[in-house]
């Protein structure tokens, strides 16, 4: 026989200025159950947490119901007070006669009712509720960073550090991502490689760290502390460990004009080729594609070359199991190109570049080492227009959202420009300059009046080329709407960031959610930034939204920093609150009859088949079982099994129809 | 000795079949199910138009299912019984044998559950005109008119269960009208008890019902109960585009969803 | 007579978006009628449509269901199958003649207090309109009146 | 002692029409493909020309839900309230079929077995039933295989049986029967000489000999004749829920709130779950079994111990059987096999 | 005998009678007969959307509901300004079953499915192009400027002409005959459109632009088929020429007319005579 506890809270005023608390007390104390009601002051004070645990232990209360603010907000504190005082926690339930009834009703009869047909609700409810024990779940203490760009590197550095063992898997054949390719960085005008290389170097020390470049994620299953991934590393077709890196295989490879990636197509390389200088691992690869013995089955001019005989055209792809506890997806972003752009030439025009090709033509590393050339005949532009939000913030281009980035790298560009030009003009045609962060307004406004970058407020209609000129037509806002046209030797597109090719499919490999654009979802916009809602798997970098350097540091610091807080238990605990499928004695065992549409419905993966066998190990009944490690408890399976066989703790069906029908009848 | 008893015979004496579920005369010029175990049972097998009731809910009955290999006569709501019971896990590939007769009059034996397939994809499902027609009819009606006419229907029903029964589909050893903690449906055949009965069954349908309307055809007082998930498998059908029984690997409609789903009443 | 009529509605919302949402109706101080109750389950996929029927044979007027917008889910998809199931099982209470304008189906996100009263306030006096549930209740009182 | 009257076509509507103005009256109604006993406030509304109506009369006397108390919880334990039999309304039920009238027999031997049935026993008293012949028969008839006729008196309180003019002979069979026609005397006209009423009766021929019936199903028990059955039976209650004599009952309580009732309900040993154990075991595993329980229970148990059968011969169950399986047919067998 | 239904609007029997011609012709020469939309009416044109929606939607509407009552399938629509109106008015009447009640409860008649509009780019590559080959007499050798104007790429969701800024289906027809087509930044820029009439001085600085950026580039002729376009560029001529204070006489051709030169018609027969601008063959 059930012994309920009903406590009724007043906060203050805040509940007890439009509710009746001592009648509703005095009504509860009327139903069938429950043997002690009462009302307080501030039930979540000590003393009313007090209150509470006396009334446990002399009462001998089987359930607990706290009629009092939302349980969003207090459940928590009241569930461990009945902990304290020996009552299993999960037999404590709130009712929210605060947020959902004195705040929003005026005084009155009515809103006592409400208030006492909410607690009654409850005290149904919990007349139904089983102590539950929390679940542990062993923490396997390694993380999976999958993506090596600046923030692959800083997350795994981070964790690194922290003890933990990490594996970093990078798809191309070298780390450093985006930024690797970066001229200088903008508010500082720093060489990005300078600060950049010494990290991946670092990288390839750590002890802690294990490096798969060419690699990537073939499926995962499991859960958060307990996650299995397979990574497919790539055929390289060069031996790691016999390879010493000394280069000679590039030097004679025979096709040479393969348009290198890294150079974004300004440069060519070899088909067996090390991405640029300072890649790490630098080691060559071979681009199977391109390279003539795998076209035409002769050639391997590189491997008689090789003093080491790395060279292995035989290497096949491998497929490594690696276990983990969490995983940082660090996969971050591209950018359009130019041919997305059908104003703009779609591509067509050499002259028409994106801003990672400028960045190239601006590096000293660069292929003009560092001269602003351009490319069609490479002489050194006297005009340059610099087109701002080239797709961004343009709903009829599918992409409304601001890439973030482009304001900033436009103006270090325009000032890149006029360094190394000096008689140059640079134009940029701008929306708005969005330029929020530290030193970063400083910085545009000394491209505008130190270097005399000329800022035009309005879009570009069209570009074409005449003469070996590109005719940039325009329209400048802020002189009504006059159109400008403006005879440009360059046009530099700082074209929209948008998620990397294959983000959705990693997604859905790795069950997290990702937004319209295809960049993962965090799991809260505001206090979850770098969580997703598949715990376990955080967020660092531009995977997540257009981010610039600082920010995809920061985040990449704060998800390893979530990795080091996980990695600190040797067990999780999880709230019981998960989805059960029934098992009853022989000969029914269950009443699931193995449909398996469960399997399809859960959002987790949560629900597997298990065998039932007899002695002899012949199975009898294959079933739905829910992995309580993977369940959520969202319940879907619960509303949607047809014999009832899967019910959810803490939202059983047994609890909410008994609330239905306490919450009608009176 | 028709073609259907031939190969009733052959299975039967090969070892194939232990049983074949199929047709034989019943009362006063009806035909009934009927279990050929041995030669001169098969002897009794019939098939001719008369034999229109889907047989599928023998392949997992308690008294049948342990006799699995079985084989069965099969019309095209049978075969599509079938299709659906393997989607659901409840037959094996190999666990029965699907003699299908088709429109010329042919046996075409099936060993394999995707040759099952292959006879659906020649056919267009479509559901009985009177069928239609009564749908159209009570489409047509005012929501009020709709009430009175189920509930008029409701009064009468007796939770005999026969619809769950004939059903090839309501495999569940335990019906969540048996569940009782809690009491989901009340025992008690009132009106309002039948009504609940009916919707959570059309609703447990939706999106597996293969249009037999065997859960009709099995209603002692006549109530027109098969309307209700046939109708929901027909807005299925133009909502998603889904339709059941035609393909093991197909959709669950209701347990899988599109991000883009349409609907027009969610505010 | 219209003006004494106080409808029973029951509102089955999600805990992370709708409930959320109310929560914050409440800390706006926002005022709606007290009609609306509020039963919390953990995501609207959780809903059971039986549960409704249970409302309505329980002497409900009204039925309010909310969770989170599509894509909001707190477990991605649960409102997702929530959507497709509420088609099916509208479209089979229209058929039955069950008058649907009693349930009002929505989305009301953690952050939209203000929609969650007007929700409310909307469905209370919609059913103000439609009066008592008179046709269910007669179903459902024949056992309890013979 | 029976009166014999003469009730012309005219005089039907109006008998009705006196008796609705003091009792409700009952009669065979059609609803679209449903026949049933509805409350009728005329003649015009009775259904013609058909065989029987779908369901049986005893809903009358055991309807299929059947209040038997109800109480309310409260905070010190329950609160019983009986029910008051002075609520049980006097009924006339116009147009039962001889064999469903005839069940009635069968029926008030199960309620009035030890103990007696109270709420029973007030609703078959305030029950008055008029019943007419059978002048049309299907196949699935076979009340004369089971000693019933087409033109049985038993059950009834008065037995109409229409002739070919239209007009009815009238049995007055019972007290209960008397007091109807004094309702309206002046509509019941004597009659001199036999007016032979065999003739307007529907020909029913004997499917079987019943004499040992007892005895050669009980041979059958263990025998594998039931094997075919377990098979095709599809178990659902369809059979018991028509059947004018099929009494089993499920107690249920209904709880609203605080309020509560127990009912009794129709309930039938086809079904899996009347027998199943909360062990998960089950006396009666199969179909087969049930099937024979149901055979056995009509035939053997009940006239052992009630000295009447639990069949009358309506073939209702035969005729609603989704998978076919008769009745008639299944004892044939088991009388020709033993 | 191929049978289409034709909607030929004012131009075709006004401005652009060479253009009717030139189509004309052509049919005849490929064996298709063009049925005329019984009681044909106004498209609406470039004024009425301006003024009044439901007046803009409803007369293209009777047009296409006159069509379907003559169970045309299919409509041979020249002028570009007519084809996107008609285009554009079954695509919002089509999406939007409010405002196709609201348009047929105005012309007093129903509108039961789409039908199939063709631009004369769509009916010349579906049922000129597949003959085209054994018909050409004469190849049209020349670079030429493929001109489209805007009312046949414009808007792209609901025409889909092939790329939105540098259309091509023009330029690959012509090369067919044998022409060169020029690569040209100005393909769907502004003529001037009706301006033609109010503001003749800009007219002449934006059609001037086009066809002083064709010549310059080297075309020998301008191929346009829409009447609009043709009539600045060909009838505005003197005011181009004396804006841009130079005299430009690269002439302006109706595809149809490019494709009749070729196939050997003669200048009554494609209507080149009645050109301002004269054309040599």
């Amino acid at each position: 026989m059930a012994r309920i506890g009903v406590f009724i809270c007043h906060c203050g005023e805040n509940i007890s200025a439009t509710v009746d608390c001592a009648k509703v007390s005095e009504l509860a104390a009327g139903l069938p159950g429950v043997v002690y009601s009462t009302d307080y002051k501030y039930m979540c004070s000590d003393p009313g947490q007090s209150k509470i645990k006396e009334a446990i232990r002399e009462h001998n209360l089987t359930g607990v119901v706290v009629s009092a603010c939302s349980p969003r907000m207090h459940e928590p504190t009241f569930r461990k007070a009945c902990a304290e005082a020996g009552l299993n926690p999960y037999l404590c339930e709130m009712a929210n006669i605060r947020e959902h009834c004195s705040w929003v009703h005026e005084k009155g009869d009515a809103t006592t009712q409400k208030a006492f047909d909410l607690t009654r609700t409850l005290v149904e409810k919990v007349k139904n509720n089983h102590p539950l024990e929390s679940i542990k779940v062993p923490v396997n203490k390694t993380a999976i960073v999958i993506g090596g760009g600046v923030a692959g590197i800083q997350a795994s550095l981070d964790i690194a550090n922290g003890g933990h063992q990490v594996i970093l898997v990078e798809k191309q054949p070298s780390i450093g991502g985006h930024m690797s390719q970066l001229s200088e960085t903008f508010p500082t005008l720093d060489c990005s490689q300078c600060i950049l290389t010494p990290r991946m170097v670092e990288v390839a020390q750590h002890p802690n760290i294990t490096l798969y470049t060419c690699s990537e994620i073939e499926s995962m299953d499991g859960f958060i502390g307990n996650f299995n991934v397979k990574i497919r590393k790539k055929a390289k077709s060069v031996n790691e460990k016999l390879c010493t890196g000394c280069g000679l295989c590039t030097t004679k490879c025979p096709t040479k004009n393969i348009p290198s990636e890294f150079e974004q197509g300004l440069a060519n390389r070899t088909a067996i080729y090390v991405p640029f200088p300072q890649a790490v691992p630098n080691k060559p690869v071979i681009d199977r594609a391109n390279c003539r013995y795998f076209l035409t089955g002769k050639c391997k001019v590189c491997q008689k070359l090789c003093p080491t005989g790395a060279i292995d055209f035989e290497q096949e792809d491998e497929i490594i199991d690696v276990k983990a506890g969490a995983i940082v997806l660090a996969t971050g972003f591209e950018i359009k190109n130019t041919d997305f752009f059908p104003e703009y030439g779609y591509g067509k025009y050499k002259d028409v570049i994106n801003g990672l090709q400028f960045e190239r033509l601006a590096s000293a590393s660069g292929p003009t080492q560092g001269a602003i050339r351009r490319p069609s005949d490479g002489k050194t532009p006297e005009k340059v227009v610099f087109i701002a939000c080239a797709g961004s913030r343009d709903p009829a281009k599918g992409i409304p959202y601001c890439s973030k980035i482009c304001c900033m790298y436009t103006a270090k560009h325009a000032m890149l420009y006029k360094h190394k030009v000096h008689e140059g003009t640079p134009y940029v045609f701008y929306m708005d300059i969005r330029a929020a962060g530290k030193n970063y307004d400083e910085f545009t406004r000394r491209a505008i009046e130190e270097d005399g970058a000329k800022y035009i407020r309005g879009r570009v209609s069209n570009i074409y080329e005449k003469d070996g000129k590109l005719i940039v037509r325009g329209a400048d806002t802020l002189l009504g709407g006059k159109p400008v046209e403006i005879d440009a030797d360059m046009v530099v597109l700082a074209t929209a960031a948008v998620s990397c090719d294959g983000s959705e499919s990693l997604a859905q490999k790795l069950h997290v959610s990702y937004d319209p654009y295809k960049f993962f979802a965090e799991a809260h916009p505001k206090l979850k930034p770098v969580e997703t809602n598949t715990a376990g798997i955080y967020l660092a970098g531009a995977c997540q939204a257009p981010k610039d350097i600082p920010e995809s540091v920061a985040a990449a610091s704060g998800a390893a920093a979530k990795v080091i807080c996980l990695f600190s238990n040797d067990e999780l605990t999880r709230e019981p609150i998960v989805a059960k499928v029934n098992r009853m004695p022989p000969p029914i065992f269950s009443t699931c009859m193995g449909c398996e549409m469960c399997i399809s419905i859960c959002p987790y993966q949560a629900i597997d088949k298990e065998n039932i066998t007899n002695r002899n190990g012949e199975v009898i009944k294959t079933i739905a079982k829910i992995n309580p490690g993977l369940c959520q408890g969202c319940g879907t399976c619960v509303a949607f099994c047809k014999s009832k066989s899967i019910d959810l703790e803490g939202y059983s069906n047994k609890q909410v129809y008994e609330e239905v029908l306490a919450l009608l009848n009176n | 000795m028709g073609a259907i008893n031939e190969i009733a015979a052959r299975l039967l004496e090969t070892g194939e079949a232990k049983v074949v579920i199929g047709y034989g005369e019943g009362s006063f010029g009806s035909v009934r199910p009927a279990f050929a175990r041995n030669q001169e049972e098969a002897e009794k097998l019939i098939y001719d138009k008369r034999c229109t009731q889907n047989l599928a809910m023998y392949v997992y009955k308690k008294e049948i299912s342990p006799l699995r290999k079985l084989a069965i006569v099969a019309n095209v709501s049978t075969l599509r019984g079938i299709i659906r019971l393997a989607s659901e896990n409840q037959i094996k590939n190999g666990d029965i044998i699907t003699l299908y007769i088709n429109e010329l009059g042919e046996v075409i034996e099936c060993k394999a559950l995707s040759e099952i397939e292959i006879c659906l994809a020649e056919i267009t499902p479509e559901i009985k005109p009177e069928d239609k027609e009564l749908i159209d009819k009570l489409d047509a009606m005012t929501p009020q008119e709709r009430w009175n006419f189920w509930i008029s229907e409701m009064e009468s029903c007796i939770k005999c269960y026969a619809c769950r029964q004939a059903c090839p589909l309501c495999y569940c050893t335990q019906c969540a009208v048996e569940v009782n903690q809690p009491q989901w449906i009340p025992v008690a055949a009132n009106t309002s008890g039948n009504l609940e009965w009916h919707i959570t069954r059309a609703m447990h349908l939706s999106g597996r019902c293969v249009e037999c309307g065997q859960c009709g055809e099995a209603c002692p007082v006549n109530i027109p109960i098969h309307l209700l998930p046939i109708k929901l498998a027909e807005e299925i059908k133009n909502i998603y585009g889904t339709v059941s029984g035609m393909k093991i690997q197909e959709s669950n409609t209701l347990s899988t969803f599109k991000p883009d789903d349409k609907e027009n009443f969610i505010g | 007579m219209e003006n004494d009529f106080e409808p029973k509605i029951v509102a089955f919302v999600c805990n992370w978006c709708t409930y959320a949402g109310a929560d914050l109706t409440g800390t706006s101080r926002i005022k709606y009628s007290p009609n609306v109750k509020i039963i919390r389950f953990p995501c609207t996929g959780r809903i059971d449509f039986m549960l409704l029927l249970k409302a309505f044979s329980n002497g409900a007027d009204g039925v309010i269901v909310s969770g989170c917008h599509p894509n909001d889910c707190h477990y991605t998809s649960g409102n997702f199958h929530a959507r497709r199931r509420w088609v099916v099982f509208r479209t089979l209470l229209d058929f039955m003649g069950i008058d649907i304008n009693r349930i009002t189906f929505t989305w009301v996100s953690a952050a939209e207090g203000a929609k969650w009263a007007e929700v409310v306030n909307t469905t209370a006096s919609k059913i103000k309109e439609l009066g008592p549930y008179e046709a269910y209740r007669k179903i459902t009182n024949e056992i309890w009146e013979s | 002692m029976s009166k014999i009257k003469k009730l012309s076509k005219e005089s039907f509507p109006l008998l009705i029409k006196k008796i609705s103005e003091t009792q409700h009256v009952y009669g065979p109604v059609s609803q679209g493909k449903r026949i049933s006993y509805q409350r009728i406030s005329s003649a015009d509304e009775l259904a013609s020309d058909f065989i029987i109506p779908d369901m049986s009369a005893k809903s009358f006397v055991f309807p299929k839900i059947e209040k038997l108390f109800s109480y309310t919880k409260n905070k010190d334990g329950v609160e019983v309230q009986d029910i008051n039999l002075d609520n049980i309304p006097h009924r006339v039920v116009v147009g039962i079929r001889p064999c469903d009238a005839a069940g009635m027999e069968s029926l008030k031997a199960i309620f009035s077995w030890d103990p007696s049935d109270p709420i029973f026993e007030t609703r078959l008293k305030r029950t008055t039933f008029i019943g007419l012949a059978c002048n049309q028969a299907d196949d699935y008839c076979f009340c004369t295989s089971l000693g019933g006729s087409p033109g049985d008196t038993k059950g009834s309180d008065i037995l109409l049986t229409k002739t070919d003019t239209g007009d009815y002979i009238a049995e007055i069979l019972t007290s209960k029967g008397e007091k109807i026609v004094t309702l309206a005397p002046d509509l019941f006209q004597d009659v001199e000489g036999d007016l032979q009423k065999e003739k307007f009766l529907a020909n029913v021929p004997k499917r079987f000999d019943n004499s040992d019936l007892q005895n050669k199903i009980n041979a059958a028990f263990n025998t594998d004749v039931f094997d075919e059955y377990a098979m095709r039976c599809m178990g659902c209650s369809a059979c018991a829920f028509v059947c004018p004599i099929c009494a089993c009952f499920d107690i249920q309580d209904e709880t609203k709130g605080s309020k509560g009732q127990r009912v009794r309900l129709w309930d039938s040993c086809g079904a899996k779950l009347f027998t199943l154990h909360t062990s998960g075991h089950n006396p009666r595993e199969t179909q087969g079994a049930r099937w024979r329980q149901r055979l056995m229970h009509k035939f053997s148990y009940m006239p052992e111990r009630l000295e009447v059968r639990g069949c009358v011969g309506c073939g209702r169950c035969s005729r609603r059987c989704p998978v076919d399986m008769n009745i008639a047919e299944s004892l044939n067998q088991l009388i020709i096999d033993n | 005998m191929t049978k289409l239904g034709f909607y030929p609007g004012c131009s075709l029997e006004g401005t652009a009678r060479e253009y009717n011609e030139s189509v004309m012709s052509l049919a005849t020469l490929f064996d298709i007969q063009l049925e005329q939309v019984p009681d044909w009416n106004c498209c609406g044109a470039t004024a009425a959307h301006n003024l009044n929606k439901i007046l803009s939607l409803s007369l293209p509407a009777r047009i296409l509901a006159q069509a379907e009552k003559a169970g045309m399938k299919e409509i041979i629509v020249p002028c570009a300004a007519c084809y996107s109106r008609l285009s554009v008015t079954q695509h919002e009447l089509f999406e939007n079953s409010e405002l196709k009640k609201q348009v047929e409860e105005v012309m007093d008649m129903t509108l039961s499915s789409p039908i199939r509009i063709l631009n004369v780019v769509q009916f010349i590559q579906e049922f000129i192009l597949p003959h085209l080959s054994e018909k050409i007499v004469k190849p049209f050798d020349k670079e030429v400027a493929c001109y489209y104007g805007c009312l046949l790429v414009r808007p792209h969701d609901i025409l889909q002409f092939d790329r939105l800024e540098d259309p091509q289906t023009i330029d690959r027809i012509m090369e067919q005959l044998g022409a060169k087509p020029i690569d040209w930044p100005f393909k769907t820029e502004c003529c001037g459109a009706g301006l033609s009439v109010s503001r003749t001085d800009l007219v002449a600085k934006l059609s001037g632009k086009i066809v002083k950026e064709a010549t310059e580039r080297g075309a020998k002729a301008i191929i346009t088929a829409c009447p609009m376009c043709h009539a600045n560029l060909d009838m505005r001529r003197s005011a181009i020429n004396s804006y841009l204070a130079k005299k430009y006489d690269v002439p302006v051709l109706y595809i149809t007319q490019a494709i009749g030169m070729a196939c050997g018609l003669n200048n009554k027969q494609t209507g080149i005579y009645r050109h301002l601008v004269k054309v040599n063959n």
